[in-house]
């Protein structure tokens, strides 16, 4: 296949930023609006398979090896899952933080309200940790594949 | 100990009574004649042949039980024609299993 | 009756998926049938959630005058329709490099080919 | 020929459950609603959060969405094992 | 300690959850280290285990509520069903933990050397971990949708394991039929808990079993969890995917895979006895499953007998045996609410769930024995190896224990949980438990022939001498110590470890009040 033409590459770059912050808002914001960890993670994991298109994958497996990502991808199932241990004093994935007076702690007043960031207990948290393991796990997925077409590809020539 | 509706089962008793079967087996075999214990009589004799090496004595796997498959040829060619490894048949064996219990459990409603 | 075209929609989309697996010998094109059965499972989850003109079931900027609960739609469903399409994309995934490597070793994606353990 | 017998049961198949899906409650109107109605009334002040099917998917069915994490954990572990280079022939 | 039995249920599937996130890390830094963490976490699972199983015989069933301000605390109080999603560990369930924890963790020894010339071991031990975390998810969870999550990871984890050796074409291909099986079922379960939800707006097990009134729909879902699962767990004649994947897969893994199914099978007579106990498909139900029992019986035998692959032939008869528990346990189906359950539909049901433990010891030993005639020889088909028992003492030793075993001969563990079998069904009817004999009858012949051709005759020439080494020895240990314990033992067994089982099984309504109250 020939490489994609200039115009390609320069559009890629610039959507590109605009896709992590999209993305990043809709992790952050995913007790509030619609949205959350799964997500926002799909919307950025979609911009890295953007430069994936754009760039070639041999380009960006020069920067990012599929096993840093999935020690990406372990840390964030990590922080998941020993955020629901924290609740053990209590039970497996007690919300422990809502009610108190601590970060994302505070409970909202019933019915509509404008929504604060500093709400939700460990929802908030755990919306991150999915958010970093989906934006791994995906982009490893489909960086491997890729890695491994073009390595055939080669093989066959 | 382990009650069964029509019984019980308990492997010390049986095996006190494999014991002394084994004993008097035994026993009854030390009543033969001892010059005929080894010797001649274990060596393999095939009416009077040259005796093959033990690797042509080894019956191998796939000749073993040769007549019961022969007999039952009808049947493992029926069986074999269903195993074809493609998925698609795996996928439609599922889906006529779940056609023909929704149709018994209907009729069965309707009963 | 006519209340419930969606479900026809969500099942008829599950069978055109089935139909996919069923009768497509190549193994890419069963792999789409998967996931047009599952995206029919899927639609079929969400469908049940819905209520009659109610909106989405978020406390912020919520329209004034929204009936608590019976104005917001079931939460419950959204949620596990997400577990279930990530659960999709999860064995989607898998399956396509499983077909990748074995067309790496048969050179074909044939479903008559792929028997190889046939005895 | 087997074709034809796949197609029939493939038939029957869809036949009952398009037929059996229409005796579902109408459309839009959900029967018993209690789990989803406590969801709805206590999400705020349980888990905090203003949106109802966030406090579901990490708070009420959180232990679901480990699962399901898990499910993409694994889905990508073995995806990377299959496609493992050097794997000693 | 009662802290430690309080959330057992919890952290029986938490810690291996976390081990399976935490290996990719430790294996970047020492090899060694991660064994060494892997098998500790099986054998803490194991010890646990058996203290939690203990206390369930004992004590009856126990509710963890996942997130609640305390575990037992089921239905909120402003709500009249469950909300939170609720583990609920009754006998049946501690059961078929005991299992999972005890066949993991000789698998786990026996990979530390079987898999040592391979790469990517790193990610072999995490869906190790997986996969035992899918079996006890599936075993102890009360909530339909939950159990379709754990069914998923189950099976990915266990067809990325089928294809561990990717090098050999027919590994993968054997993986992608596993695959394909499982996310046919996987949408077909979660199709079901939809009707369900759809019509009584709860997913927990008892919830939906209280409000249980036996619509159409019902029965549709009904219908299409009996088959999922029915396929999941290998019953003829959806037994296809069995033999193609178990084959190809490591012997370790195999093993797992045994496990693997009998939680579908657990799912599948929970979804019967549980959920539909009290619909009038109950008597329906238990006669399918009888005639699923006899097919795979039957049919998984005598396609076994002309096998020349030995995994192949094993495979076969992992799916006869299979018919034994679901004869068993469905005429135990049948007699539900009769009269005369108490006699024979009890001992049919004990039998059954016996024999679910007994096969998972022997099967997965006489896999393991497979693996290690695989490991010596490289090759599987029996027309190539023999005379095996010249140099490898202890695998054929654990291999006639095995073979015995599976054949039902006295004074083991087989003939208990078959002797049970043939006692109870005999009083269904009279032909089951004479079909039941036959196909024990031809077991014993196939094993013969295996045993014939790979450990008689003169040993082979291009094998180097000597057994396996020690970490495999010990993975046959540990199964070959449970077939002598259940052997030598049976009557205690299934006095405190079986009859609770059956007992929880066949006692809806105390599974349902557990977690309703009143």
């Amino acid at each position: 296949m020939s490489e994609p033409s200039k115009i390609v590459k320069t559009i890629a770059s610039i959507i590109f930023p605009f896709t992590m912050v999209f993305g990043i808002y809709v992790i952050l914001h995913g007790h509030l609006t619609p949205g959350g960890g799964f997500q926002g993670g799909a919307i950025v994991a979609s911009g890295i398979v953007l430069l994936l298109v754009a760039f070639g994958s041999a380009e960006i497996a020069k920067r990012v090896k599929e096993s840093h990502l999935s020690i990406l991808e372990s840390a964030g199932a990590l922080c998941f899952i020993s955020l629901a241990f924290l609740g053990l004093f209590k039970t497996f994935f007690y919300n422990f933080l809502a009610g108190s007076n601590f970060i994302f702690g505070r409970i909202p007043p019933f019915g509509s309200n404008p929504g604060d960031m500093n709400t939700g207990g460990v929802l908030p948290l755990m919306n991150m940790s999915v958010g970093l393991k989906v934006i791994a796990g995906l982009s490893a997925i489909v960086l491997v594949l890729s890695l491994f077409a073009r390595s055939r590809k080669q093989k066959k020539r | 100990m382990l009650r069964t509706p029509g019984g019980y089962w308990d492997p010390v008793i049986w095996l006190l009574a494999f014991v002394v079967a084994i004993l008097i087996v035994y026993i009854i075999r030390a009543f033969g004649r001892s010059d005929y214990k080894g010797g001649e009589q274990t060596k393999p004799f095939l009416s009077g042949m040259e005796v093959p090496n033990e690797d042509a004595l080894h019956v191998k796997a796939g000749n073993i039980y040769w007549g019961f498959m022969r007999a039952l040829e009808g049947y493992y060619d029926v069986l074999r024609r269903g195993h074809t490894g493609i998925i698609n048949d795996y996928v439609a064996w599922f889906v006529g299993i779940s056609a023909i219990l929704f149709v018994v459990f209907l009729i069965l409603g309707v009963i | 009756m006519i209340h419930n075209i969606p479900y026809l929609a969500a099942v008829a989309l599950a069978i055109i998926g089935l139909y996919a697996v069923l009768f497509k010998r190549n193994l890419i094109k069963i792999a789409i049938g998967i996931s047009i059965l599952e995206s029919g499972v899927n639609l079929f989850l969400i469908t049940l959630g819905y209520r009659e003109n109610a909106v989405a079931p978020i406390y912020t900027n919520l329209p004034e005058g929204t009936s608590i609960p019976e104005g917001m739609t079931l939460p419950v469903p959204q949620a596990l329709t997400l577990t279930s399409i990530v659960i999709g994309v999860a064995v989607l995934a898998l399956i396509l490099s499983f077909a990748v490597k074995i067309y790496q070793h048969y050179g074909t994606l044939d479903s008559r080919e792929v028997r190889g353990l046939r005895k | 020929m087997n074709k034809i017998a796949i197609l029939m049961v493939f038939i029957i198949f869809s036949c009952v459950l398009i037929s059996t899906i229409l005796t579902l409650r109408p459309f839009g109107e959900p029967k018993s609603t209690e789990m989803d109605d406590y969801i709805i009334k206590n999400a705020q002040n349980e888990t905090g959060a203003n949106n109802a099917v966030t406090s579901v998917v990490f708070d009420y069915r959180g232990f679901d969405t480990l699962g399901e994490a898990t499910v993409l954990f694994t889905a990508v572990a073995g995806v990377l094992l299959v496609l493992r280079r050097n794997a000693h022939e | 300690m009662s802290y430690v039995l309080l959330h057992a249920p919890a952290l029986l599937i938490a810690i291996p959850l976390f081990a399976a996130f935490l290996t990719p890390i430790i294996d970047r830094f020492s090899k060694r280290a991660r064994n060494i963490f892997v098998l500790a976490v099986l054998i803490i699972e194991e010890i646990l285990m058996i203290i939690f199983a203990w206390d369930v015989f004992t004590n009856g069933i126990h509710i963890y509520t996942m997130g609640a301000p305390n575990p037992t605390s089921t239905v909120p109080l402003q709500s009249a069903v469950p909300v939170r999603i609720v583990l609920e560990v009754d006998g049946m369930s501690a059961f078929m933990g005991l299992i999972s924890t005890t066949v993991s963790l000789a698998a786990g020894f026996y990979s530390i050397a079987f898999v040592r010339k391979e790469t990517g071991q790193g990610r072999y031990y995490t869906l190790l971990l997986l996969m035992l975390v899918g079996m006890l998810g599936m075993e102890f969870t009360g909530d339909m949708f939950n159990l379709f999550v754990f069914f998923e990871i189950l099976s990915i984890a266990s067809a990325a394991l089928v294809a561990y050796r990717s090098y050999y074409g027919d590994a993968v291909e054997g993986a992608f039929k596993y695959l394909i099986i499982s996310s046919i079922a996987g949408p077909m379960v979660l199709f079901a808990v939809a009707l369900l939800y759809g019509e009584y707006g709860v997913l927990n097990i008892a919830a939906l079993a209280k409000a249980m009134n036996s619509t159409t729909l019902d029965m549709i879902a009904l219908v299409l969890l009996i088959s999922a699962f029915a396929m999941k767990c290998g019953a003829v004649p959806m037994h296809f995917w069995v033999p193609d994947s178990y084959t190809v897969a490591p012997a370790s893994i195999t093993a797992m895979l045994v496990v693997a199914s009998q939680a579908s099978l657990y799912a599948l007579f929970r979804i019967c006895f549980t959920l539909y106990g009290n619909t009038p498909y109950v008597a329906t139900s238990g006669a399918i499953l009888i005639l699923f029992g006899l097919l795979s019986m039957f049919i998984g035998v005598t396609m076994a007998i002309p096998q020349k692959d030995i995994k192949r032939l094993m495979s076969y008869h992992a799916i006869s045996q299979t018919g034994y528990m679901l004869l068993g346990v469905g005429a135990g189906l049948c007699l539900l609410g009769n009269p005369d359950f108490s006699t024979y539909g009890m001992a049919a049901m004990e039998g059954g769930i016996f024999h679910i433990f007994n096969h998972a010891l022997y099967k997965g030993l006489l896999f393991l024995t497979a693996g290690a005639i695989f490991y010596k020889t490289k090759t599987r088909n029996l027309n190539e190896i023999r005379g095996l028992a010249h140099s490898m003492k202890f695998t054929t030793i654990f291999f006639l224990i095995g073979a015995f075993s599976i054949a039902g001969l006295p004074p083991f563990n087989g003939f208990a949980s078959k002797l049970l079998i043939y006692e109870s069904v005999y009083h269904v009817n009279p032909i089951l438990s004479i079909i039941a004999m036959l196909v024990s009858i031809l077991t014993l012949a196939s094993f013969m022939k295996v045993f014939h051709s790979a450990f008689m005759g003169p040993a082979m020439k291009d094998v180097e001498k000597g057994e396996v080494p020690k970490s495999m020895l010990f993975g046959m240990i540990v199964l070959t110590a449970g077939i002598i314990l259940f052997s030598v033992a049976p009557g205690w067994v299934v006095n405190h470890i079986v009859h609770p089982a059956a007992q929880s099984l066949a006692n809806q309504s105390a599974y349902i009040q557990a977690v309703m109250g009143d």
